[in-house]
């Protein structure tokens, strides 16, 4: 039982995870109301999910439980391929406005 | 499976309009409407006038949700039913000589609109009832947007979505019946007496105003009644026939079948309510009547006192003012549709309904003037005419509930001869103007139907016996089930 | 489940159509391919099987849904045909359409959390790049932004939501989770809650729910008409039958803890669709607040909660369905003639073609919840089931709502029967299209007199 | 029963001639349309004549049902005649009086555009006329009652192109209507009191109700309230000069002989209930004599030949209410009777006047028509010495019995009346004097064209002039030492109520005195309206002369028009308009409307919500978690 | 020791986190996240995740965060390029996000006692487990996710492909037909 998984949990309390994933999930929606470019806000959702993946690896962990490392995977997939379509859609969008600036696509409104 | 045939004949003719030409559309939809008035004939010399729900149909229909197709006629039903069946084919007849755009249309909502208003008066399931409550209410929509005059649009918006707020309101309170019927819950009616009967007081209170206000717009009782005069004013001259005629019998209906017997208590508590607002109705349309410059709102304003009279009399709970009020929906039905009738031939022909524009008419139409005497004076309740019976007995119930109601009540009596004979005077009477000087007397058509109407008028007010006859057990059976409500209950 | 293999199958074959040059066979394929998975899916009726270790039950719930989801989307086939062979990427937009129709059956028969998680967003990356398939339109760029934006954006808040969860129960398996809540969570019952809510907002967001519905009109108006369709119709009905899903099989033990904020968002998306729907001249945009006012009413019956809830909601969602692609395919008809189609340009319909007004009305009252018409229908099994949990008040609002909802609904009716129009020739609609008609009308009024062929199903 | 039938064919005749006439008015030739309705009517009066003769001590009245007419509930009401003295009394005068009068318009009418109209219609009244007093209950009654008011409205505005006429027209309908309402709730009252509306049921029950109980006064009110309207007194009088309008012929039928009697025969048939109500006797005695006198005032200043006449009817209407609250039953409809006989006869002899004076009603262009018109001159002397009361004229007998009653009744009341019957002598020499004496003041062109009326007019003249100056002997007091027929053929009518009445007979001598004080008077002042008129050639002053205080008051019938204008067809046509203006569109339709707008406004503003700023969305979206959460976490 | 390596991290994680937000140059922002990345990866290392932690920077340092760096170097953005809000908004951001983190916090709270039952296995982030589990039991997501990124490669590749010329010519034809929707969009009042 001397394994490095075993001390830190013993070490470092479940609620310290939470705590951090907590925080870097709320930077990550500060940051997006925080900015206008549409790449950084991009940045910031994916800190969000950064925040959910270490949550749930942590919890994973405490409960001795694959699944959710095996989730986590899976959101790392999403989040790649949301990137992808996100970023085709943006450059589209540039060449349409050159901008990235989210505050100018209000056309449709009302 | 005779009543399956009634309520189900004019949706087949509607779906076989559609197949036909416009010429030929109108000849079917009176041909069918025809049919329907010698089924519902023959039914009523099948009926059994000592009995109450003949020819009943019970289906299941959705079975898990406790609906059933529960029909049937009772005395009361076969009443509504008949004076429905016998003025569709005047209306029918009646539009002959406009010549609707789109004819099939017209005549299929025409005929779909019958549809469901036999249905509405024969459904003993409380869904039943409300699907074709509201199915009554899209017809007469199209009818009045596609074919009515001006200012349609917001007008009929305004009559759609008042009425359906009321009826909206009332599938509330039967949802709430429902859900306190015994057992597993179910619409039949007797199970939403049952269910209302075990209410407490307070709620039936609460879910005789849901259900009522259904009944109050679509009558429409004061102070409910502001669609009333504009759609009855825009509607093309047979959807006004139908609203009219029909369809606020409807919300009279309902009264008496559907709301009455289901909160006798609630009835008890508001009903005083309700028949003081009737009676203020009454006074009030009339007064309004008096000084409408246009005919078609006058009427529609005459209607609003008509009903409050009849609503009057039924609240009474008394068994005069019931079968008064039977009676007084047959006869408002034809005067008023004679009535309307007659103002369409005078649009016809002068192109106005401006009463102001008009006088003399009697010098070049004495027969239409004869027809237009005898329908007002159904309409002003003359002896030997169809409206002096239910009026009479309307306000022998209301002045027995309270000689105050009851005197203002017949108020009516003064006022309604104040604006139709100043209605009367100023069209039909005076000298000629240049507008009235071509009238042309009745033709073949028109005759076709005023003199039914006027026939009808007469015969009823001479012999009003057979109807009374018809419903007296349907409105014995009711009030029993209010008594034995009430001596359950150690009133 | 074989349902998904043939579409997975078909996604594929789309693919591959434009390498083998089989482009003309692909639509008929595809079409004729999602009635068959919907003849396949009724093999499971009643079995109830669990697939690959519980990721996906095929329950009559999801049976019944993914039927629904998969005529509903070979009708849209019907209508769009024409989008397609506008495109230089036909093959690639069947594809993306078909793997979303996969996600979306995902979504209504997965019974882990994983498999919801990539139902949504299978089914939301491919509409991602559909709602801004008009390229060089700003409008559908703009629209494709914005969904994917506040997409990702709500999904990051599901994502912290399914990790308490997992954090609670240390599964993805709906069942072990119902289980352990069932159970009793001890004092992790604050991390319970938590997730529940974050996966409210979640789903919330996905079906639109004020106040999480911000896009919806925006992205409706915005995607091209035969996107707007798919949405409103396949991505509603998924999203809510996964919403309902999740919550009824997990967290009804406990939904004292969380009706109130269903309540709440269900009172805010009635109110507020149906108000803003009144003043709206664009004939999307409108329907867009009408599909945000029917997800306040889908959530009136996940708020009751009771026996009926399910089959409740099935029939709302086929009634609502068939109605909208109705709409829309009329609008589709419209839009060939009058691009921008506002409510104006519905005037005079019904003389340059008195059939597609007819069917626009049907529609449209359907909407409304006329009878004998099956939205009314569905819209009083709503309130049945509401009154059966005793929401009285509620479904008074939604009595109220559905009133203002008449107003809207039938604006178009008084522009295209009574308002004039200056434009004349008849608007001539394809044989498909027909065929749309006849079977959503003939359907919206068998379901509106015969209900009791879907009530009761699940 | 053969007799039966015989009851039942009396109105239905003249309804078939209605009916008859009606149907075929445009392809009927006048002559035959004349015919038919006379001989319809001849044919009623035939058979109440063999009624009349065959009723008697063996069959005191005779009934007959025709079917159930309405049965709701307990309340249940057959069509069913009764024919008892009182009834064959009207319906003599009815279908006699009645059918003179058809004979006299099958000349008075020719060549008017509406005869054949106008013989339906005339025939139309007597059906319902004899509807009226046939009835063997009040709703039958009542059926009459207001059938007798439709056709008194369709005559009226008879010549319908005039607006005038016509308002006249509608004026005594809607008039006739409040006391028609009166009626029909003192009707309804009695079947809740008495669960019957036949009179025999309700009168065998009220025979045993003690006197004065508030639900007979209550109900005996209502019902007389029907009286005041359809016999035009106070304050519901005010149709009957208006309704002069008419062609003479139904002025005469409707507005003197029968119809306008029809609440003296309505409170004469319900006697008994109201013997047990004095309250509302006193009522009927103040009414009436109000009404003779305030009548008898107005008539002294009219110019027009015809509203003397009318005024003259209100004014003997009074007293007949006079007898009738003394509970002179049988005088008052003694007076009736011979009221029905002379006054039908002025009215037609004024027919005739204006007949041959082409149209010309005022008198003051009248004058020195007797060479013109002799028969008529004689006619109109008798008539006129009739309604005067001098003996041994008609009017003599029943006026005389009246005031003897009230003598013994009332004095106040007695001194009333017995002035009002000064004024008609005065008014009604006046009258005839302006008319017939002196030199005629018409203009030349009229003078020369001026010509005895045919016979088809004279005969009825002629016959109703020896009626008038006869009839009086039916009913000769007993002070004169005859017997008193009419009395003791009516008495089993009254015989309930003669019991219960105290008997409070003048003494002879005094009767004696009191006769021949109201005929020295009456000569007295008919002396002095010859003075005035005859040899000082007095000529009323003509139109727009300012005249003096009481001139002017009773020229203009005391404003009451006016009055009525301003207290009650004005307030009305105001609150219309108020309620339309205030409550309908500010109130009501405020509220509606109001509705539907704030829906739409809430949408425009709410839509604004919708800025089209992801980074808004975003943010309102995060506000709403967070408000989602704390409210949560609160509870 | 854990503990401060998890400070450490956690630290390092928040810090940067929060210069990825407030940093005014985009290229920055990007560096700043890959620090971010690393600190999270290595608390996937301490809680014995390893094989998540190569996925993790194989995906994210390696993948995701280079094809941002590229966009934000093909479409050329910097300090002076950024866009900024207005005070107040940032203002109010700052705000709201700290409210949000406040109701977290308070929703999260009151597990804090909670002691979680050990698993039955205790290291359960290798390759070797994490690899049975996938398929296995997760074999139909492991599918799903390879379903999803064709769909997003699809997706990605329709949208990409476009021609830049056609965009552009479609650029100036919707400027107009910008005008016209715009006009019929707006309230008619």
């Amino acid at each position: 039982m001397n394994d490095p998984i075993t001390q830190t949990i013993q070490g470092v309390p479940l609620n310290y995870y939470l705590w951090l994933s907590t925080a870097l999930f709320v930077i990550g929606v500060l940051g997006v109301l925080y900015r206008r470019n549409a790449i950084i806000i991009f940045m910031c959702i994916e800190l969000m999910l950064n925040a959910v993946n270490l949550l749930m690896v942590a919890f994973s962990a405490y409960h001795g439980d694959g699944a959710g490392q095996v989730f986590v995977f899976f959101i790392m997939a999403v989040a790649a391929a949301e990137v992808a379509v996100g970023l085709a859609i943006l450059i589209i969008i540039y060449h349409n406005t050159r901008s990235t600036d989210i505050n100018v696509l209000n056309k449709l409104k009302w | 499976m005779l009543t399956l045939f009634l309520i189900f004949w004019p949706l087949v003719a509607t779906l076989v309009l559609f197949i036909l030409r416009p010429d030929e559309a109108k000849r079917w939809a009176l041909a069918a409407s025809l049919l329907e008035m010698a089924l519902c004939l023959t039914m009523t010399f099948a009926f059994d006038a000592s009995r109450t729900a003949q020819f009943v149909v019970d289906q299941p229909w959705v079975a898990s949700l406790g609906i059933n197709f529960h029909a049937g006629i009772d005395g009361i039903t076969l009443l509504l039913v008949l004076l429905t069946t016998v003025l569709t084919p005047l209306i029918i007849l009646s539009s002959f000589k406009q010549n609707y755009e789109n004819a099939p249309s017209f005549y299929g909502l025409v005929l779909f609109m019958e549809m469901a208003l036999v249905g509405v008066f024969c459904a003993l399931d409380g869904f039943l009832f409300y699907i074709f409550w509201e199915m009554a209410l899209i017809p007469i929509y199209f009818i009045c947007l596609r074919w009515g005059g001006v200012n349609r649009g917001p007008v009929t918006l305004k009559f759609f979505i008042y009425t359906l707020a009321g009826s909206l309101i009332m599938l509330v309170g039967l949802l709430y019946l429902y859900y306190h019927t015994p057992g597993d819950h179910s619409f039949d009616i007797k199970a939403l007496y049952a269910a209302g009967h075990s209410l407490s007081p307070a709620e039936q209170g609460i879910i005789f105003w849901a259900l009522f206000a259904a009944f109050a717009v679509k009558m429409p009782i004061f102070p409910f009644h502001t669609w009333q005069p504009d759609t009855y004013h825009t509607a093309p001259t047979p959807g006004t026939m139908l609203l009219a005629g029909i369809m606020l019998k409807m919300g009279i209906y309902g009264v008496i079948r559907w709301l009455i017997p289901v909160v006798p208590e609630g009835v008890e508590k508001w009903g005083s309510t309700v028949l003081t607002l009737s009676v203020i109705g009454i006074v009030y349309a009339s007064f309004l009547a008096i000084l409408q410059k246009d005919l078609k709102r006058l009427i529609a304003y005459s209607s609003i006192a008509h009903v409050g009279l009849i609503a009057a009399g039924i609240f009474t709970l008394n068994k005069v003012g019931m079968q008064g009020a039977m009676v007084q929906m047959i006869s408002h039905g034809i005067v008023i549709v004679g009535l309307f009738y007659i103002i369409d031939i005078i649009v016809a022909r002068t192109a106005t309904q401006e009463m102001a524009n008009l006088g003399g008419i009697r010098l070049s139409a004495p027969r239409f003037n004869t027809a237009f005497i005898i329908i007002l004076l159904g309409s002003v309740a003359l002896p030997l005419t169809s409206g002096f019976v239910g009026e009479f007995l309307l306000i022998n119930a209301v002045f027995q509930y309270h000689f105050v109601t009851g005197a203002f009540a017949a108020l009516t009596m003064i006022l309604g001869a104040v604006y139709m004979l100043r209605s009367f005077q100023i069209t039909m009477l005076g000298e000629n103007n240049a507008t009235t000087k071509v009238f042309s007397d009745l033709d073949r058509k028109e005759k076709w139907v005023l003199y039914p109407v006027v026939t009808l008028v007469l015969l009823i007010g001479i012999f009003p016996g057979p109807l009374l006859n018809i419903s007296a057990v349907a409105v014995d059976d009711l009030l029993t089930i209010v008594m034995n409500y009430q001596a359950g209950i150690g009133h | 489940m074989n349902s998904v293999f043939v579409l997975s199958g078909l996604g594929i074959f789309s693919l591959l159509a434009e390498i083998f040059n089989a482009k003309r066979f692909l639509f008929p394929v595809v079409v004729l391919g999602l009635v068959a998975s919907a003849l396949l899916l009724m093999a499971d009726w009643n079995q109830g099987t669990a697939h690959y270790s519980n990721m996906l039950t095929f329950d009559n719930y999801a049976v019944a849904f993914s039927m629904t989801l998969s005529l509903i989307a070979a009708l849209w086939f019907l209508m769009s045909k024409d989008y397609f062979a506008d495109h230089a990427h036909t093959t690639d937009h069947f594809s993306l359409v078909l793997f979303a129709v996969i996600g979306a059956m995902f979504m209504v028969s997965y019974t882990n959390l994983a498999m919801l998680f990539l139902g949504i967003e299978v089914l939301s990356i491919s509409l991602y790049v559909l709602a801004g398939s008009s390229f060089g339109d700003i409008f559908s760029n703009e629209a494709s932004f914005k969904y994917f934006l506040m997409g990702s954006f709500a999904t990051g808040f599901l994502l912290f939501g399914i990790a308490l969860i997992y954090g609670v129960t240390a599964s993805f398996d709906l069942h072990v989770i119902a289980a352990h809540i069932s159970a009793g969570t001890g004092d992790k019952t604050t991390w319970l809650y938590a997730g529940i809510l974050l996966l409210i907002v979640g789903l919330g967001f996905k079906i639109s729910a004020v106040p999480f519905h911000f896009w919806a009109p925006d992205v409706y108006e915005g995607a091209p008409t035969v996107i707007t369709a798919f949405m409103s119709t396949i991505v509603k009905i998924a999203a809510f039958a996964g919403f309902y899903r999740l919550f009824s099989i997990c967290f009804a033990t406990v939904s004292g803890e969380w009706t109130d904020v269903v309540q709440v968002l269900a009172i805010l998306t009635l109110l507020v669709s149906n108000i803003t729907a009144v003043y709206q001249h664009s004939v999307k945009r409108m329907l867009a607040y009408s599909s945000v006012s029917h997800a306040g009413y889908l959530l009136i019956s996940l708020l009751a909660l009771n026996t009926i809830s399910a089959s409740a909601i099935l029939y709302y969602a086929v009634a609502y369905a068939l109605a909208t692609i109705t709409a829309f395919t009329v609008l589709h008809n419209i839009e060939a003639d009058d691009e921008n189609a506002v409510i104006d340009s519905f005037n005079g319909l019904v003389k340059r073609n008195p059939y597609l007004a007819f069917c626009m009305a049907i529609a449209m009252l359907s909407l409304a919840g006329i009878p004998p018409l099956a939205g009314f229908f569905a819209k009083y099994y709503m309130f049945t089931v509401a009154f059966k949990s005793g929401y009285i008040a509620l479904v008074v609002l939604a009595v109220v709502t559905s009133l203002i909802g008449i107003y809207y609904y039938f604006r178009i009716i008084i522009a295209m029967y009574l308002k004039s129009t200056e434009k004349t020739g008849a608007i001539r609609v394809p044989l498909r299209h027909s065929v749309i008609f006849a079977i959503t009308l003939l359907l919206i009024v068998i379901f509106g007199v015969f209900p009791e062929l879907l009530v009761g199903l699940v | 029963m053969v007799i039966d039938s015989v009851v039942g064919l009396i109105p239905v005749v003249p309804l078939l001639g209605f009916v008859l006439i009606g149907l075929l008015n445009r392809q009927l030739r006048p002559w035959l349309a004349a015919l038919l309705a006379c001989s319809s009517v001849l044919f009623s009066f035939g058979l109440s004549l063999a009624l009349f003769f065959s009723l008697g001590d063996s069959l005191p009245s005779i009934e007959f049902t025709a079917f159930e007419w309405i049965a709701a509930g307990n309340f249940s009401v057959s069509f069913s005649f009764l024919v008892d003295p009182l009834s064959i009394v009207m319906m003599l005068v009815i279908t006699g009086v009645g059918f003179l009068i058809h004979v006299y318009s099958a000349g008075y009418m020719h060549g008017d555009e509406g005869f054949n109209r106008f013989f339906a219609y005339l025939n139309l009244f007597i059906f319902f006329m004899l509807v009226l007093v046939m009835a063997s209950n009040y709703l039958l009654m009542f059926v009459g009652w207001e059938g007798v008011g439709l056709c008194s409205y369709l005559l009226i505005g008879f010549w319908f192109r005039n607006t005038d006429y016509n308002s006249a027209a509608k004026k005594a309908f809607v008039m006739n209507r409040i006391g028609d309402v009166g009626l029909i709730l003192g009707v309804i009252m009695i079947f809740m009191h008495f669960g019957t509306l036949s009179y025999d049921g309700v009168f065998a029950d009220a025979a045993g109700m003690t006197s004065g109980s508030p639900t007979l006064t209550a109900i005996t009110i209502l019902l007389f309230i029907g009286a005041i309207g359809k016999s035009a007194q106070i304050p519901l009088y005010t149709w009957l000069p208006d309704a002069m309008a008419g062609p003479t012929p139904v002025s005469a039928l409707i507005h003197a002989a029968t119809m306008v009697t029809a609440g003296i025969y309505m409170v004469a048939r319900n006697n008994i209930l109201y013997t047990l109500s004095p309250f509302t006797s006193d009522l009927i005695v103040i009414i009436g004599v109000a009404t003779a006198l305030l009548a008898a005032t107005i008539a002294v200043a009219q110019n027009d030949i015809k509203k003397v006449l009318a005024y003259s009817t209100v004014s003997q209407l009074g007293l007949m209410f006079l007898a009738l609250g003394v509970g002179a039953y049988s005088s008052g409809i003694f007076h009736m009777t011979t009221h029905a006989f002379f006054k039908a006869l002025l009215f037609l002899a004024a027919g005739s006047v204006i007949h041959g004076m082409g149209g010309e009603q005022d008198i003051r262009a009248m004058g020195g028509l007797r060479k013109y018109l002799p028969v008529t001159y004689i006619t109109f002397l008798i008539g006129t010495l009739a309604i005067s009361g001098i003996p041994p004229f008609a009017g003599f007998f029943s006026k005389d019995e009246i005031l003897a009653h009230a003598f013994a009744h009332n004095k106040i009341a007695w001194g009333v009346a017995f002035f009002a019957s000064i004024l008609t002598a005065f008014y009604m020499f006046r009258l005839f004097f302006l008319t017939f004496s002196g030199t005629s003041r018409a203009k030349q062109e009229v003078i020369s064209h001026v010509h005895e009326s045919p016979t088809t007019m004279t005969t009825p003249l002629i016959i109703l002039a020896v009626l008038s100056a006869t009839a009086g002997f039916i009913g000769i007091p007993e002070v004169l030492g005859g017997r008193h027929v009419l009395a003791d053929f009516l008495a089993p009518v009254f015989a309930k109520s003669q019991a219960i009445l105290p008997a409070n007979e003048v003494a002879h001598s005094v009767e004696m005195m009191l006769i021949g004080v109201v005929v020295a008077l009456t000569l007295a002042v008919i002396f002095f309206a010859y003075n005035l008129y005859v040899s000082r050639k007095k000529i009323p002053a003509p139109e727009g002369v300012s005249l003096n205080g009481a001139h002017r008051l009773i020229y203009h019938k005391y404003y009451v028009d006016e009055i009525y204008d301003r207290i009650i067809v004005k307030p009305m046509n105001f609150l219309s308009r108020a309620l339309d203006a205030l409550v309908e569109r500010l109130l009501i339709d405020r509220i509606v409307n109001g509705a539907g707008r704030a829906v739409t406004w809430s949408g425009k503003t709410l839509r604004l919500v919708q800025t089209g700023n992801t980074g808004f969305y975003i943010f309102a979206m995060v506000i709403s978690i967070i408000i989602l959460f704390v409210v949560k976490s609160f509870t | 020791m854990t503990l401060y390596v998890f400070y450490f991290l956690s630290f390092l994680a928040v810090l940067s986190a929060l210069m990825v937000v407030f940093s005014k140059n985009p290229v920055y922002s990007v560096l700043y996240l890959v620090i971010t990345f690393f600190c999270v990866g290595g608390h996937y290392l301490i809680l014995s995740a390893e094989f998540l932690f190569a996925v993790h920077i194989i995906v994210y340092a390696g993948a995701i965060m280079v094809l941002f760096l590229y966009v934000i170097m093909l479409l050329n953005l910097n300090q002076d390029t950024e866009p900024q809000k207005r005070t107040l908004y940032k203002f109010a951001a700052v705000i709201s996000g700290c409210l949000l983190m406040l109701v977290l916090v308070g929703a999260l709270k009151g597990a804090e006692s909670a002691q979680l039952v050990f698993g039955k296995q205790t290291h359960i982030g290798t390759v070797q487990i994490l690899g049975k589990m996938l398929f296995s039991e997760f074999l139909l997501p492991f599918e799903v996710v390879s379903l999803l990124l064709l769909a997003a490669m699809v997706g990605a590749v329709m949208l990409g492909k476009t021609p830049m010329e056609r965009l552009q010519n479609a650029e100036k034809s919707k400027e107009s037909d910008l005008k016209t929707r715009n006009l019929k969009t707006l309230p008619n009042e």
